[in-house]
């Protein structure tokens, strides 16, 4: 916690604790609506066990006036729903911290007369129930955390109705008694606190939105028309994203058997000529692993969204880590051109999901969404995007009418070749419907017409397999390149490599850095397939010292930089217990290595 | 409209001479030529088995997918595109053991598609494996001392699961098979027909001459009502054979067990799918409304 | 012989309170104590899903295995040390969606083992999407308009596919479910024990008492024969049920479908399975004689 | 063709052509068994597309009495079914090679007056019908091959007894017949062949195996209990080999509905004590990669064939190649320790079959045989193995009894720990039926007990993922090196880098080379994973110019040196149209490489 001290004070960060099963991230993320409303920048974090009830769960929120991009550590406001919550995150409270607690939950031996904490106890319960029912003991909570720190009540109302707008109107309105009950007991018994943001007036418009709404409103953006999946931990709020919207974006929804269907139905819709998609985690990803393949050498354009957690198999549902990379980029026998794109934030995730679609279809393969738990699971406040950038480009496609037109999709005789070989490695589709056009979509190799027998020949294999390896360098014309934060890497005192989600408490880590007079450059690769060796080679070319910071054990980008640039870094910090990295933990890192220079 | 010969592209079947794919895939040609059925507006998904090698052959739009998977990838196609009619052709290893899942959950749906089954109750492109509809006892060389499980029962189980259109054919009688077809391409729902097709390679108990032996038609039978389901379930529970059983000791029947007209097919339920898909990447969808409830 | 109270572990169950997990364990605790089961002689299985987090709390031998893949776990087992009695435990999304195959192929294969569906009608773990067993019309998170498939009949598919024991239970009568469990476990050969366990937090259709107030039994049933596969496939079909239906116009019946006492398991037909398999692998096994074969 | 040319005369390379499902193979087999019984050495390659009937099917033999490594290009007697085989192989034809035809099927015209063959008409169908049917013809051109060759006959007969041991006797004794009918007309009609094999009187006792039988061998010999598969060219043939010896060695073996419940049984097989394994090829890997990660994480001693084709997804199946490294290197999601062996041939896939066992016995994790079609499918002679030198190893592990005599699989509290944190990262298995030890398998992170709600705290995470990753230090200390071959690098003008199959004609490359003076080094990577890198950095450190050969497009094992040596090699020689090397082809790729230097 030490390398966050001297941060106290800059911002508001509340944690919210209790027991699983008791809604403690949606009122979380109704107070976060609160502050990025009042136009504050917001990041959130959410904790909790694999079960349904019991373990602890917590919500922690972090509120500036300034860009934030991760969670930290410390906490200036903890709302204790039991006494567990008081025990496990203790430490991470900052001097002059506040303790709200309703005393008939949460004992007071042990921590209360600790004269760095400022104790706060409120009768959530109580007041709950004078709104209409215990359930709403954190909307009392929220409106105590809120008069703790001087913040209008207003937005709360506000967001409230928000949370409850599919529910009948008297849960929002109770839910706003409840709250106001809260706010009025603080402002009246609790004295003065430390802490008091302020909105901004007139702020630009933002999203507060997690990785997952950020990936399915990319999708719609992108003029998504079939998604199919099975739900799996953290990918199933995409599938509830996309249902949600089933019906006012016309998109065809289809919760499947397992994952073996989604991914096939994903290919045949893909060949019907639909923007297609589906997505899950590393477990429902193994058994697409064959269809993806199939996608590889059918040639069909698919999106799919691999949303990671800690492995192996079951593993840790609901936790983090980046411990599948080298699988997307190897699954399935054989080889074929894929594009694995990671996105770092939610801003991002929404920028790549539109953009995946039009890789897929240009390259006729399938390209892959490579996010994690942290990055799907938590918000962010981001940058109203800017819609009138976004594109559809299908590619070569035919869609409609007859095929004669189109003599570049012709053989010789004047037939159809669906797998026609060309310089830069795309054919040109014609959709199933089109006159004049017989496709044969194949998992078997396959000749210019997609005939499998005729792909036995050595000469048809050679010439497809090479027809599909080429379209990775169309690829490399394509996809995003690298993020570059921070200094110059010539101008750093370390130069660090990521990938993912963890550039954001590395962001974070390197701003705090730059306070302290450490100067860091970040490279954060984008497109982890085709892997931007140039561009690496170059950061690590340029770097005094060079580090990789990365949520796995065995140091999966770290072996991609070796194998692609025949280069190493100096340095590297992993994490592997499930919990992505926070800025302090980076911060000392980074300090540790450069004490030892 | 394409006729029986233009079905048929530039490769010669390699199916075996005397093979049941042969009669199958002739009962096919000639329905889609006597419904009419423009190639525009069928698609066909075949699975990976023998049944599979007759996507080389056969002159139309397509898909040859993976092993156990033809239902979802046709399920795919008929979810983004309400304009095709989707014919699979799958094997009985192919579509009843790795593919058993898709088969349950396909006929729970009620997809509006037509499924066929090669069953030849043996795993015909690999080698002569026992398949799961073969016969108890059968010797192959995966089951060496004899098959020691219950055959699939795929019409008891389609029945049982809810099935719109449940029918079984021989592939050693064309003009039944045809009918057969007819019905279930017509048919507005998941259409199951289980093809008896002889592997005369590699099954050499379940022959040709051993079906027409036992073979009898459910329509000829006194007072088979396609519309009872019980009578339905309790008919393909007779449908299981032994290898030994003489000729009129076990009867095979073949036709329609069970037809449910009027069901509400998936895509009926799916308002969204009046137009093929692809229509709604045209452009970039307006999302600002939905921008909207995330503070936008 | 342990106790009731000796099944249990250190761990808290984290099922919610007034979840029918609750009582199902309850009911196979007091079953196991009751058969007298010493603890070597029985393995259990899970599945992934609420049902599956009871592998934390059950004090016992066995395998938290993955989503959907419990029987073919449990299958391993059972074929590779013929002392132990085989318990495994499933969700309906786990045992019926994505483990479907499994459970068909399973039926067929009439292994010696118990297999309990905890069939909530909800994926519970995932939070509350519509299950296979879902009534039509649910509306969860991934079909908010709600489900537009049948929901999979286990009891008609089992029975269809020539299970030798098929059951169906209710979490709000344990007397009765031990019944079940016993007689199950007992049986020889696949024993099919599905479970209506209400889900308390997601699935408000299909409360316990939506069930209490529509479950009869079926061995109080005049003339409901347990040996007629036909009578258990037609009740089967009358098990489904409609969510706005009122208690007196659907009745859900529970009991014991079917049973066929006799039938061969599958382990009987292994003659090589007298004694646990990892016997084989104490020394070098003398592979002389086979080499001869090839030259040696 | 041009590298072989000196190579006529030391050896008898025969051909058979036709169409496929004429029992060409089974034919050639007989004939390979013939000459190995009087004590040459064999290798043989069959080339078939994935047709049961149509397509071309050939069988190739080699004989030789000096040892072989793998099939070559040229062929001395083509043995031609019909006319196809002619104009396909015409080219593979040295000056004066011989072809053997019926005149009824296969027309002349166009090649029989080349002056450089030797026509040999034999009315093979005519033969055999007399002999009872023309089936039987194959049989009819085996004695004209053994006449042309001036061979004994009487082999043959002994041979085809084996061949049709399973038929009514008459059978065999028909097809004695046929052959006698071949061999006669041949002596009688043929003018004297310039090649004369001769056996050898007194060779040591041989065996005659493809890969999977080995493999098959292999996994009998260390006591396996339970076999469980699906059936896929080409693993399918170990499913065979298990399934015919069931009874006699008491396995268990388990024709599954798919690769899941494969893979997952074997799992479950091992819980309960039975040494258990599947095996597959790439697409049914891909269906069993959830259930491996499994295997890893519940600690789970498995072996897995993966007998590799080309893909991707259904692919070439009845062709090579070795594309699927990588895969099996990274398949499932999560890290976890695993072991992959790569035989480099028949006698090799037996030794690493039964060794894997103790490997996975002794690391409780899963063990990967990587092998490959040119290997799985093609016979070698091998010298018969020294069955006293196998081990059974069970590890760590308990099967019978009470659990109390064994302190070390207990913790503190006196109660079985079955994931007990342990410094090599190997707890003792305590099988179920053992008193006192009560054990869960997870898939789940878990604690040293296995229960998986105590798995989620960062520490029980961290401590049980490192104990995993440990074991892979064990496995360098068990697993075995490479092999080398030829000079030592310091002394060779190309040392060369391969794995797999592809050594066999790598070391018949180096052997031709070498009588051309040029002196060839090779290293074959055994044991894949974990990889041997300071071997792999030694033999390259030590060479003057380096290469790799491998039978794929990306180059994975380059990969692999590049990413875990950081060092590369010179030049590389690939192949991926489904075909194996051929000596010939290495033989040039290596003169091409040194004529550049
Ligand atoms: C995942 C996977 N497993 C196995 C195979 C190998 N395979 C190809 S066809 C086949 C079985 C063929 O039997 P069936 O489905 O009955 O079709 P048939 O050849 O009899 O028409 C198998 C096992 C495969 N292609 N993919
Ligand atoms: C391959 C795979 N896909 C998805 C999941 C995620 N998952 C875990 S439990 C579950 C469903 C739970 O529903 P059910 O099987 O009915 O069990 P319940 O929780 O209701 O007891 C799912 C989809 C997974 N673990 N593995
Ligand atoms: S092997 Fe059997 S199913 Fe396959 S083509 Fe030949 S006869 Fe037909
Ligand atoms: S979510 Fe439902 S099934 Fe799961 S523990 Fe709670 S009540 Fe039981
Ligand atoms: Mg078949
Ligand atoms: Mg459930």
């Amino acid at each position: 916690m030490s390398e966050g001290k001297d941060r106290r004070g800059r911002e508001l960060r509340v944690k919210i604790g209790g027991e699983a099963g008791f809604g403690i991230k949606s009122a979380g993320q109704t107070l976060a609506r609160v502050f990025m409303d009042a136009g504050l920048n917001i990041a959130d974090l959410t904790e909790y066990p694999s079960l349904i009830r019991g373990g602890h769960n917590n919500y922690f929120l972090r509120v500036s006036k300034d860009p934030v991009f991760s969670h930290v550590e410390e906490v200036d406001v903890l709302v204790a729903l039991n006494r567990e919550s008081v025990d496990l995150h203790l430490d991470e409270l900052v001097e002059g911290a506040a303790v709200i607690f309703d005393p008939a939950d949460v004992s007071t031996t042990g921590w209360l007369p600790s004269g760095k904490l400022r104790p706060v106890p409120v009768p959530l319960k109580e007041f709950a129930r004078q709104a209409g029912g215990t359930i709403m003991r954190n909307t009392v909570a929220l409106g105590a955390v809120l008069a703790l720190v001087h913040f209008p009540l207003e937005g709360l109302a506000e967001s409230l109705r928000e949370q409850f707008a599919h529910k009948a109107p008297e849960v929002a309105e109770s839910n706003i008694v409840a709250a106001a009950l809260g706010y009025q007991y603080v402002s009246q018994n609790v004295p003065d606190f430390w802490l008091k943001p302020r909105g901004i007036k007139g702020a630009p418009k933002r999203l507060l939105i997690d990785g997952n709404e950020a990936i399915g409103l990319g999708a719609l953006a992108a003029g998504i028309g079939f998604y199919a999946a099975y739900p799996m931990t953290p990918a199933s709020s995409i599938l509830h994203f996309m249902a949600k919207h089933e019906r006012d974006h016309g998109v065809v929804i289809k919760h499947t058997e397992d994952e073996l269907a989604a991914m096939n139905m994903v290919v045949g819709a893909s060949f019907a000529g639909a923007r297609a998609m589906c997505a899950t985690s590393g477990g429902g990803f193994a058994l697409m692993n064959e269809a993806l393949g199939m996608a590889g050498v059918s040639e069909s354009a698919v999106v799919v969204g691999v949303i990671t957690r800690p492995g192996p198999a079951t593993g840790l549902p609901t936790w983090t880590e980046q411990s599948d990379l080298r699988y997307v980029i190897h699954a399935a026998q054989g080889e074929f051109p894929r594009v694995v794109l990671a996105p770092g934030d939610q801003a991002e995730s929404f920028e790549l999901a539109w953009k995946a679609f039009n890789l897929a279809d240009q390259l006729q393969t399938p390209v892959i969404i490579l996010g994690d738990s942290y990055l799907s699971d938590n918000r962010r406040s981001i940058p109203y995007p800017d819609l009138d950038s976004i594109t559809v480009d299908r590619g070569k496609l035919v869609t409609e009418g007859d095929v004669a037109p189109h003599p570049e999709a012709l053989g010789g005789n004047g037939e159809y070749l669906r797998f026609k070989l060309t310089e830069d490695g795309i054919s040109t589709r014609v959709l199933p419907g089109v006159e004049g056009a017989l496709q044969l979509g194949n998992s078997y190799e396959h000749d210019e017409y997609g005939y499998g027998q005729l792909g036995e020949p050595a000469e048809t294999r050679i010439a497809q397999n090479e027809k599909r390896m080429r379209k990775l360098d169309l690829a490399r014309t394509l996809v995003p390149g690298p993020n570059y934060f921070g200094v110059a890497p010539a101008d750093a005192d370390i130069s660090v490599l990521c990938w993912g989600s963890t550039v954001g408490p590395l962001r974070e880590a390197a701003l705090w850095l730059a306070e302290e007079g450490v100067a860091v450059a970040i490279m954060q690769v984008v497109t982890m397939w085709p892997f931007p060796a140039l561009e690496v080679a170059d950061f690590i070319g340029d770097a005094k010292r060079t580090m990789i910071v990365e949520g796995n054990f065995t140091g999966q980008l770290q072996g991609l930089v070796r194998e692609q640039c025949l280069l190493d870094v100096d340095h590297s910090l992993h994490r592997y217990d499930g919990r992505q990295f926070s800025p302090e933990r980076i911060v000392a890192g980074i300090k540790e290595v450069l004490a030892d220079a | 409209m394409p006729k029986v010969a233009d079905f048929e592209t530039a490769l010669t079947p390699t199916w075996c001479p005397g093979c049941g794919n042969h009669a199958m895939w002739r009962a096919l040609k000639e329905t889609l030529e006597e419904l009419e059925l423009p190639w525009t507006d069928f698609a066909m998904v075949w699975g990976i088995g023998c049944h599979g090698n007759g996507a080389d052959f056969f002159r139309c739009q397509g898909f040859h997918s993976l092993h156990g998977r033809a239902l979802p990838v046709a399920t795919g196609i008929a979810l983004s595109n309400p304009d095709l009619k989707v014919i699979v052709e799958m094997g009985d290893g192919d579509g009843y053991g790795i593919g058993g899942n898709h088969f349950i959950h396909s006929v729970r749906r009620n997809i509006d598609m037509t499924a066929i089954f090669h069953n030849n109750q043996i795993y015909g492109l690999t080698t002569g494996q026992a398949s799961p509809t073969s016969d108890q006892f059968m010797k192959t060389p995966s089951t060496p001392g004899g098959v020691i499980e219950e055959p699939v029962n795929p019409v008891g189980v389609a029945v049982a699961q809810g099935a719109t259109f449940v029918a079984r054919g021989f592939a050693g009688d064309i003009p039944h098979l045809k009918e057969l077809y007819k019905a279930a391409i017509q048919h507005e729902g998941f259409a199951v027909v289980d093809v008896f097709q002889p592997c005369v390679t590699w099954n050499k108990m379940n022959t040709f001459k051993w079906f027409r032996d036992r073979v009898y038609k459910l329509e000829e039978l006194e007072g088979y009502d396609v519309t009872d389901r019980t009578m339905a379930f309790e008919t393909s529970m007779k449908t299981f054979h032994e290898l030994t059983c003489a000729p009129d000791e076990c009867k095979v029947p073949i036709g329609i067990f069970y037809r449910e007209e009027g069901a509400a097919t998936y895509q009926d339920d799916l308002p969204q799918l009046k137009a093929p898909l692809y229509k709604l990447a045209e452009k970039p969808r307006d999302i600002s409304k939905t921008l909207e409830s995330y503070g936008g």
